[in-house]
């Protein structure tokens, strides 16, 4: 049973108020969250030590231009973190953190994972064009009442695992009405508890639930079919989808659970000949050139659909447009489903495609 | 594994424990990552400090070894064999320098022992992305290719022939001897030079370890130090050609030198007027078995009665002095005078240039004897009925006339056209003389840029007949030392490495090579480090971008390891 | 012949580049190799020099390699302060004393950090530094010389001298200072003998018109070296005796070059060196070169020549018939070649002195039976045909102890030496 | 730089489109080349790739000028002919930067010409690839009136001061596009294997191409003053650490600029190589040096350590700026440190074959002046001990 | 010295003459400023520019390159390699408005102690004089 932890601040306040704890006791060496950086209104994922710095920490910010996954992993694939840290991160990005921990690309040792029900985050050309500003108001009401807000990334909108699994502490938020005022954080295991001890406020034992997350999740299952039917991803020809792409590559790099040291594609595994393209030629008259799109992103999703976990990413950064999240999501979600995998649940859940049973998939041989 | 480090200071005596607070240094580093031990010693160098540093490394099984002593140049070597006989590869070990670019520049005893720390912080964590490298070696071919059969290329072939170890010497023409069996006399001795010729052919002929290969050229010319493969036609006249492959280990070039066309300066009358002569065709005529049966003849077959020898013809258009004409040229004197007693000679010079021990002498003896030095410039050769004028101007600038029979030419000596088809053949540098080039001019003066190749003679520039033998003598003694019968040839170990995965084949590390030490896999399309070339300079490495390129000691990881410690 | 005379020993006199790069070469091939050398460092003449020509090289940076290689080869065994005492045996068997004096330093414990000097109350001419600067009678002669031990000067030392002096034994924390150390004599069992013994300047004292050692501001080729020395005694800078850098510099070719009878070979060159590296580090100097033939053979040095001449040298082809003072100059009195007489004034003079045979040569020649030639050179076997052999089988003699002669032929007969003596073509 | 004033006029009617494609077929059916390398709309769709077209009916579907450049040419000349030459002639008809690039990668051994004709066309530059990716249709249409002449700010900024839209010298054969009222396009020659072309297609070069050319000489004047002043902007707006900083605050890290770039060559990029996998203890000790450290980190150094790598070869085509998902106007930075390490090296990346990449060569005398001399050290110091 | 500020000056000498001359300069015990860290790489020629900016991104308040000079390089040619590609770090730092003061390209022999002595010293003075590296507080790097 887990115990929760309540402060009488708002939600942001609160995570600021316990990190600084963390770090001015010396329980952590450093934190890991979203902050300012710079005088000028940049905005990343830093690794801060000095509690003074925390004063542009902005851990709860609706924006995601990197997956935390990704980066935690880059800290830690050398060796393990020697000394604690906390970090913040989303459920998404903690799913993604638990599938490459599965692949050895990194570790959680000494990694304090704090997270929290999420309410989404904006597309990155918001982010760029930095009007966030004006619809942070709409958005924590949202939150609150437990609501899709308005502009957020399709993919937060469609998601429904927005739980998080794995966090060591979880601030709960959706349908807290008194975010503003109040914060529950939820004490998930003893290492959260050893953590906060000594942290001022109320503790109690049971989980922060609320009703409203799961009306949430029913309204985002309903809205994930909407956009997925909106997008034209669902019917229509997946050459056509892809028609635009450049093959930049750009999905795979921002990909938390793309982790290749050298992909495929810059291995040489894809290069033809000259002659090749003459033979092609002669088939038809003509031959596109570049390694085709179409081929490009069935070998992404054949290498990623098993653990993508729907950050939508691969969308946000791609130059054309393409509404890359809806087929991760789609291809992901019937993978995921057929060998009934769910990515980033638990991290004892073996990887499908390193198991497998004598008996299944009999019905995929003719 | 986990490693194991161990970290020495050395107190150099007082030198560097009266400077920096050995204590305080072993106090910051001793909880530093993976460290096992931290001590300090009075003088690790000694015989009782080796002796201690290598049974701490047994007794607490290091796998990594830090010392900070005195300048890698005093005793990295000496440390490196202390690890080796402790069993640790030498190259997990990295020296600090807290004496002369510490202990020793630092007046301030905080400041030295808080920069000795820095330092040592920065080899400990070095030392962690440290290889283990190993020595190799690799067979080699102790036969050698002389190209030439000049007196350069005979003297390298006696020298370097041996039961174990076959000589192959490739002439171009019919017979051995170049240019000196075609000299009548040799200066200063006087002695002949076909009969000291026949000599050594005779010599060389006793062996039985030289192939002479007569009428023959190398054509092609493939590999390294210790390994060229060769290719050689064989081109007789009334025989089919015949082509022969062997192997060697060295290659000599001694391709000779050819005489400046003095046809090139008309107002000279080479070639247009009867009785101008160069320095070859006066050799020609001295000879017994030339045109006059080595009487000096007038074209009207009369004996002349005076001469005029005109030094540094083409050494403006050249641009270098060609060392020996001045010499010779008092050799014509005497094979003038012997045959024409009381034969007016003049010689037209601007300086003279006779360097060595005895040459100055001879050169006294033949002023004695009579003949005229006059310091002028030539500025024409006229023809006439009555004989040719050489028509001159001094240094003040007054002109004179003088009448002479016979005039000779003393032009400069070009390397021989055959430099350039072997410069190219073995990628070895010319200089803007069209001279092959030394590796390195003072210090290495008969290797060339290629590694195994030696030029010796005048394909390296203008000599005399002892000087091309040292050099032949030279680039056998090189070669000798270097390529000895059944010792492997031991590689440098730092070396560079190209790391095929990331090559994209640019190229571009080929190009920066001193050495010629990368070469193109086409079928791989990749770059590869021939480690017998290579010298470990990492110029490669510094110029691959991608990082496919990296000298071993020396990598990126590695330098970036001491770099942030040293910030700090 | 036999497996062991092929494989005997060889013994290198004289560690200047000569000597080191015929050891390195056979040290190498496997010959185990002493090298003697009767100073207490490596590297000859060569290491005085900032730059050698033609490419203005850097002399140590050239030379610090090899010594440091050299002094790294277990083949070879380099014995310092030591000299030849007699010689006898034949090719492939010689049995040669050495005498090598005590140093009073003991070598095993000695780390060269040179805290003996300072404390030590002798001060005397530094001979390394053409005597412009001083040193200890505990010295090394100069910073960065190779190896780094110091030597006790029982000349000068006060102690060898009977005074109770220990100062720099006191100073010495290593228990390295020996003064019971006595002279050693060994005898050493050779196959082949390499003398590379180098040259001696010419003593410009025995002329008199140029107003050496009398003149302030009149140098020798050598002192100027010393003087451009990035490591001698004016780190480089180039000064008069005043300290003020010199405005005018005349310098003065074929100083001695009557007297001996020969042409030095490399004085011109030399010369013409000391011009590019003046004008490099003071532009606006006015440089005058006194001449008579210019000599400077060589595929790269008239190249060499000119641009030193474009760089504003003058020549002029005339003899020196005097260097006088002037007021605050030096005049220097010429005659042209024909006959007219001038003066030009300067405040510094360079005379370029000719080359000679090592002070020892005689002594060595007599010991190792080879003839010297007039000059007092060592005499190869035959001239053309063998020119690094000397009339004594096993005997070879390479660089200037044969004749004066440039950096590249000098390296050229140690390796020749070295293929002579590695030869097994008998 | 230019070849001979001389070219040939190829008649023909309608748009510059049309009139480039009767070009191509008409080599091909002459069989002047066996097929042509350039972008084409795959049948169906809206799309722009490079495809080889060896069919002279199927040119119909070819935009020798599309209106965006989603796959920089240089990239498809080296996808095909990098792992090996075929058989056939094949014409490449690309943009200026494009066949630049294509140089700067024939130097860097990325694509081979054996077989290769290079063509490059007078360009009017480029509409960003964001905006065609909202609307192909409309931005088609936009495209369309530039072509024409008309209004040309939609264009993407870095193609707004490219002085270097024409003949760059290295190409075999460029097509000049006249004025208006002409009727034809200029084919000019400038290597034996355009004169082949023009030979094959039997047409003389003896146009008098001054008119072109001045039009030419007169837009790169007006252009290289347009990117003196922008540079100048942009330097106003860049330059200095914080600017710099500034500038590049939203970069993601996500590499897209080196992916697109054509000059980008490298199989594994040093920056994503282990060379640049730095251990956590590293990480956290920089943080605590700085209160804090930003991740991912070095951001600044990729880009620095990018425009070190590639900037000599830099084309200034623009798909660094395409591909930004943050639209960083890192196109802009790169072709002005471009510009500026070009000047200092004296090279123009692409306008030789036969110039060598400046890192690869060095004469013993230059760029004295960023050593520290003997003269500029002042007066010694003393020995500490005397 | 200036307000405690200690500058971290990294110096890349190549082996054969800078190092050298280093040593030499320590033989001489000329004063050698203790902010001066050494590097030692075989020629200054495997300094590749990329290792340069790093060394300043991370906070270096001074990069010193010395190698031999040009015509000395032990490895025939590296030191102008070396030079070149100091050229083109210099001018993209130049033109990217950020301080090349902090750079220095060297050549120091291995017989002038005393010259690298006075480099060293110039140099550190020379920081001195700048002050910190502004890149070691930005946590935006």
């Amino acid at each position: 049973m887990a115990k929760v932890l309540k402060l009488n601040k708002g939600a942001e306040q609160c995570l600021l108020e316990l990190l600084r704890f963390l770090l001015e006791r010396g329980k952590v060496k450093g934190v890991f969250t979203f902050s300012k950086v710079g005088e000028s209104g940049g905005v990343a994922y830093s690794l801060i030590t000095d509690p003074a710095a925390l004063e542009a920490a902005l851990p709860l910010f609706p924006l995601m231009p990197v997956d935390a996954a990704k980066v935690l992993s880059r800290l830690t694939l050398v060796e393990p973190a020697a000394e604690p840290i906390a970090a913040v991160v989303r459920p998404c990005e903690l799913r993604a953190l638990t599938e490459l921990i599965k692949r050895s690309q990194g570790s959680l040792d000494n990694l304090l994972l704090i997270s929290s029900t999420c309410g989404g985050v904006y597309p990155l050309e918001t982010g760029v064009n930095g009007n966030i500003g004006e619809k942070l108001p709409g958005y924590w009401e949202a939150v609150k009442k437990g609501e899709i807000a308005a502009d957020i990334r399709p993919a937060c909108a469609a998601c429904e695992h927005f739980v998080p699994y794995n966090a060591d502490i979880t601030l709960a938020l959706i349908g807290n009405k008194d975010l503003d005022k109040q914060c529950l954080i939820q004490l998930n295991t003893d290492k959260a508890e050893q953590f906060t001890d000594g942290l001022a406020g109320e503790l109690s034992q049971g989980e922060a639930k609320s009703e409203v997350v799961d009306s949430l999740r029913a309204k985002r299952q309903a809205r994930k079919q909407e956009l997925l039917d909106e997008f034209g991803v669902e019917d229509s020809d997946i050459q056509k989808v892809f028609e635009k792409c450049i093959v930049c590559r750009n999905c795979n790099k921002v990909c938390p659970v793309c982790y290749c040291k050298v992909c495929f594609f810059d291995s040489g595994g894809d290069e033809h000949d000259q002659r090749y393209y003459e033979t092609e030629m002669g088939k038809k008259g003509y031959a596109p050139v570049l390694p085709a799109p179409t081929f490009y992103q069935l070998v992404r999703l054949f290498h990623v659909s098993i653990s993508c976990i729907g950050c939508g990413l691969c969308g946000d950064v791609c130059p054309v447009n393409i509404p890359l999240w809806a087929v991760a999501l789609k291809t992901g979600g019937a993978v995921q489903n057929a060998f009934d995998y769910l990515p980033g649940r638990d991290l004892d859940e073996g990887l499908p495609v390193t198991t497998f049973k004598p008996e299944e998939f009999a019905a995929t041989v003719d | 594994m986990a490693k194991r480090l161990g970290v020495y200071v050395c107190e150099c005596g007082t030198n560097i424990a009266d400077k920096v607070d050995i204590d305080k240094v072993l106090a910051a580093v001793s909880a530093l990552k993976d460290v096992e031990v931290a001590d300090r010693y009075k003088l690790l160098c000694s015989g009782d400090g080796q002796g201690y540093l290598k049974q701490s490394i047994t007794e607490n099984g290091l796998t990594h070894l830090v010392v900070a002593a005195c300048s890698p140049k005093q005793h990295e070597t000496t440390f490196m064999k202390v690890c080796e006989q402790a069993g640790l590869n030498p190259y997990l070990f990295q020296l600090v320098n807290i004496r002369e670019q510490c202990a020793w520049v630092t007046p301030d005893g905080e400041e030295a022992t808080d920069k000795a720390i820095r330092q040592i912080r920065a080899a400990i964590s070095r030392v962690h992305y440290h290889t283990a490298l190993e020595k190799k070696g690799m067979e080699c071919n102790p036969d050698v290719l002389v190209i030439g059969g000049g007196i350069a290329g005979i003297k390298a072939s006696q020298i370097l022939a041996a039961p174990d170890r076959k000589v192959y010497l490739v002439e171009k023409t019919a017979s051995l001897g170049g240019k000196t069996k075609r000299f009548s006399k040799l200066f200063v001795n006087m002695e002949s030079g076909p009969g000291l010729i026949a000599g050594e052919i005779e010599r060389l002929q006793k062996s039985k370890n030289i192939e002479v290969l007569t009428e023959s050229e190398a054509e092609q010319i493939l590999g390294f130090l210790g390994n060229f493969e060769v290719k050689v036609v064989s081109k007789a006249e009334d025989k089919e050609d015949k082509e022969q492959n062997f192997n060697v280990g060295a290659v000599v070039l001694a391709t000779g030198f050819e005489l400046f066309d003095a046809k090139g300066l008309p107002q000279y009358g080479y070639g247009t007027l009867d009785d101008v002569y160069t320095s070859l065709d006066f050799e020609e005529m001295n000879l017994a078995d030339g045109p006059t049966q080595g009487k000096v003849l007038l074209k009207n077959g009369q004996p002349p009665k005076s001469a005029a020898i005109i030094h540094c013809v083409g050494r403006a258009e050249k641009g270098y002095c060609s060392k020996v004409c001045c010499l010779y040229s008092f050799k014509f004197d005497r094979m003038l005078q012997s045959q024409l007693p009381g034969v007016k000679i003049a010689h037209f010079y601007s300086d003279l240039c006779i360097p060595g021990k005895a040459n100055q002498k001879f050169y006294e003896d033949t002023r004695e004897s009579g003949v005229e030095f006059v310091r002028s410039a030539v500025t024409e050769i006229a023809g006439g009925d009555k004989g040719l004028t050489v028509k001159y101007e001094t240094e003040t600038g007054a002109k004179g006339d003088l009448a002479v029979d016979m005039v000779i030419l003393l032009p400069a000596m070009e390397t021989s056209s055959d430099a350039r088809k072997f410069a190219e053949m073995l990628n070895i540098p010319q200089d803007d003389k069209g001279f092959l080039a030394e590796e390195h001019q003072l210090l290495s003066p008969v290797a060339s840029a290629v590694e195994g190749v030696f030029v010796i003679g005048c394909a390296r520039g203008p000599q005399s007949i002892a000087e091309s033998i040292v050099q032949a003598e030279a680039a056998a003694g090189k070669i000798l030392s270097a390529l000895v019968p059944g010792r492997k040839l031991e590689l440098e170990v730092k070396t560079s490495q190209i790391l095929e995965s990331f090559c994209t084949g640019c190229k571009t590390c080929i190009e920066v090579c001193p050495y010629g030490a990368i070469t193109f896999d086409e079928d791989r399309r990749i770059s590869v480090v021939n480690e017998v070339l290579c010298h470990g300079c990492g110029n490669c490495a510094a110029a691959c971008p991608s990082g496919a390129a990296r000298l071993k000691h020396f990598t990126f990881p590695q330098i970036y390891q001491e770099l942030k410690e040293v910030l700090r | 012949m036999t497996d062991k005379k092929e494989n005997a020993p060889v013994l290198v006199i004289g560690a200047g580049i000569a000597g080191i790069e015929a050891s390195l070469l056979l040290a190498n091939s496997g010959r185990k190799v002493y090298l003697i050398e009767k100073t207490s460092y490596i590297g000859g003449n060569v290491i005085k020099f900032e730059e050698v020509f033609p490419n203005m090289d850097c002399a140590t940076c050239m030379i610090a390699p090899k010594q440091q290689e050299l002094l790294a080869d277990e083949n070879i065994e380099l014995l310092t302060l030591s000299q030849v005492e007699a010689v006898s045996g034949a090719a492939g068997d010689f049995s040669v004393k050495i005498k090598q004096k005590a140093g009073y330093i003991d070598l095993v414990n000695c780390i060269g950090c040179s805290a003996c000097f300072d404390p030590c109350p002798v001060e005397v001419d530094n001979e390394f530094e053409e005597g412009l600067t001083k040193r200890k009678a505990v010295y090394i002669p100069c910073a960065g010389a190779l190896p780094n031990v110091p030597v006790i000067d029982t000349e000068n030392c006060l102690r060898f001298k009977g005074q109770d002096c220990q100062a720099c034994q006191e100073a010495c924390a290593f228990e390295a200072i020996d003064f019971n150390q006595q002279d050693k004599e060994l005898e050493l069992k050779v196959g082949a003998i390499v003398v590379a013994t180098g040259f001696s300047m010419f003593d410009i004292n025995k002329t008199s018109q140029y107003g050496y050692k009398k003149l302030g501001g009149v140098y020798s080729a050598m002192e100027i070296e010393r003087i451009c020395a990035s490591n001698g005694p004016t780190q480089g800078q180039i000064t008069l005796q005043s300290g003020e850098a010199p405005k005018s510099v005349a310098i003065i070719n074929c100083v001695g070059r009557e007297e001996k009878g020969y042409c030095s070979s490399v004085c011109c060159m030399a010369a013409l060196k000391l011009c590019h590296f003046l004008k490099n580090k003071l532009p606006e100097l006015k440089i005058t070169q006194f001449y008579s033939d210019l000599c400077i053979p060589g595929k790269a040095y008239q190249q060499f020549y000119q641009k030193v001449k474009e760089s504003g040298v003058d020549f002029i082809r005339a003899e020196v018939t005097g260097v006088s003072e002037s007021a605050k100059e030096l005049a220097v009195k010429y005659k042209t070649d024909e006959g007219k007489e001038n003066t030009l004034a300067a405040d510094m003079v360079i005379l370029n002195p000719a080359l000679e045979p090592g002070a020892d040569s005689a002594k060595l020649a007599g010991m190792l039976n080879i003839p010297q030639s007039r000059e007092g050179f060592f005499s190869e076997k035959e001239p053309d045909l063998t020119p690094v052999a000397t009339a004594q089988d096993g005997i070879f003699i390479a660089g200037c102890a044969q004749g004066p002669k440039d950096i590249a032929e000098t390296i050229a007969e140690a390796e020749a030496t070295a293929g002579r003596i590695l030869s097994r073509s008998g | 730089m230019a070849p001979d004033d001389k070219g040939a006029l190829f008649p023909a009617e309608g748009g510059v489109r049309e009139r480039v494609i009767a070009f191509l077929q008409k080599a091909i059916s002459q069989g002047c080349f066996d097929a042509v390398l350039m972008p084409a709309k795959a049948p169906g769709t809206d799309s722009f790739a490079y495809s080889l077209i060896g069919d002279g009916q199927l040119l119909k579907n070819a935009y020798p000028l599309p209106p965006v450049m989603s796959v920089q040419g240089a990239k498809a000349i080296s996808s095909l002919t990098r792992s090996g030459k075929g058989k056939k002639k094949i014409a490449a008809l690309i943009r200026p930067c494009e066949l630049r690039a294509t140089v700067e990668l024939f130097k860097l051994g990325q694509v081979d010409l054996e077989n290769i004709w290079l063509i490059s066309i007078d360009c009017p530059g480029a509409l960003p690839l964001a905006e065609w990716a909202k609307d192909p249709k409309k931005a088609e249409d936009a495209f369309a009136e530039i072509l024409k002449g008309g209004p040309s700010e939609s264009i993407r900024p870095i193609c707004q001061i490219c002085d270097k839209f024409s003949t760059t010298g290295a190409e075999d054969l460029h097509i000049g596009v006249p004025g208006k009222e002409a009727s034809g396009i200029l084919l000019i020659p400038n290597s034996p294997k355009g004169e082949a072309i023009l030979d094959c297609l039997g047409i003389a070069a003896g146009e008098d191409i001054s008119g072109w050319k001045d039009q030419v000489d007169k837009l790169t004047g007006a252009r290289v003053e347009k990117k003196r002043q922008a540079q100048k902007e942009l330097e106003a707006k860049s330059k200095g650490l914080d600017k710099l900083l500034d500038t590049f605050s939203k970069c993601i890290n996500c590499h897209n600029c080196m992916r697109v770039c054509p000059i980008c060559y490298c199989r594994q990029c040093f920056f994503e190589s282990d060379n640049m996998q730095f251990s956590f203890e590293d990480y956290l000790k920089r943080a605590e040096a700085a209160g804090g450290l930003r991740l991912p980190p070095d951001t600044l150094l990729f880009h620095i350590g990018r425009m070190l790598h590639m900037s000599l070869s830099c084309v200034s085509c623009g798909a660094c700026e395409d591909a930004c998902p943050t639209a960083i106007p890192v196109a802009q930075v790169f072709s002005l440190v471009g510009n500026r390490n070009q000047e200092a090296f004296d090279y123009i990346p692409g306008r030789s074959r036969d110039e060598p990449p400046p890192l690869r060569v060095y004469q013993e005398e230059e760029f004295e002046e960023v050593e520290q001399s003997h003269a500029a050290v002042p007066a010694k110091q003393e020995a500490r001990d005397g | 010295m200036g307000e405690g500020f200690t500058p971290r000056i990294v110096g890349f000498l190549c082996n054969w003459c800078s190092y050298a001359g280093a040593d030499l300069a320590g033989a001489a015990k000329l004063e050698i400023p203790a902010s001066l860290s050494v590097i030692r790489v075989m020629c200054s020629g495997r300094v590749d520019p990329v290792l340069v900016a790093t060394a300043l991104l991370q906070g270096a308040d001074g990069v010193l390159i010395a190698g031999c000079h040009p015509g000395d390089c032990h490895y025939r040619e590296g030191n102008y390699y070396a030079r070149r590609r100091f050229a083109l770090l210099k001018k993209t730092l130049e033109t990217l408005g950020l301080d090349t003061e902090r750079l220095m390209l060297a050549w120091v022999s291995a017989s002038e102690g005393q010259r690298f002595g006075e480099v060293a010293n110039q140099f550190a003075g020379q920081i001195m004089e700048l002050g910190p590296n502004p890149m070691k507080t930005k946590i935006s790097l």
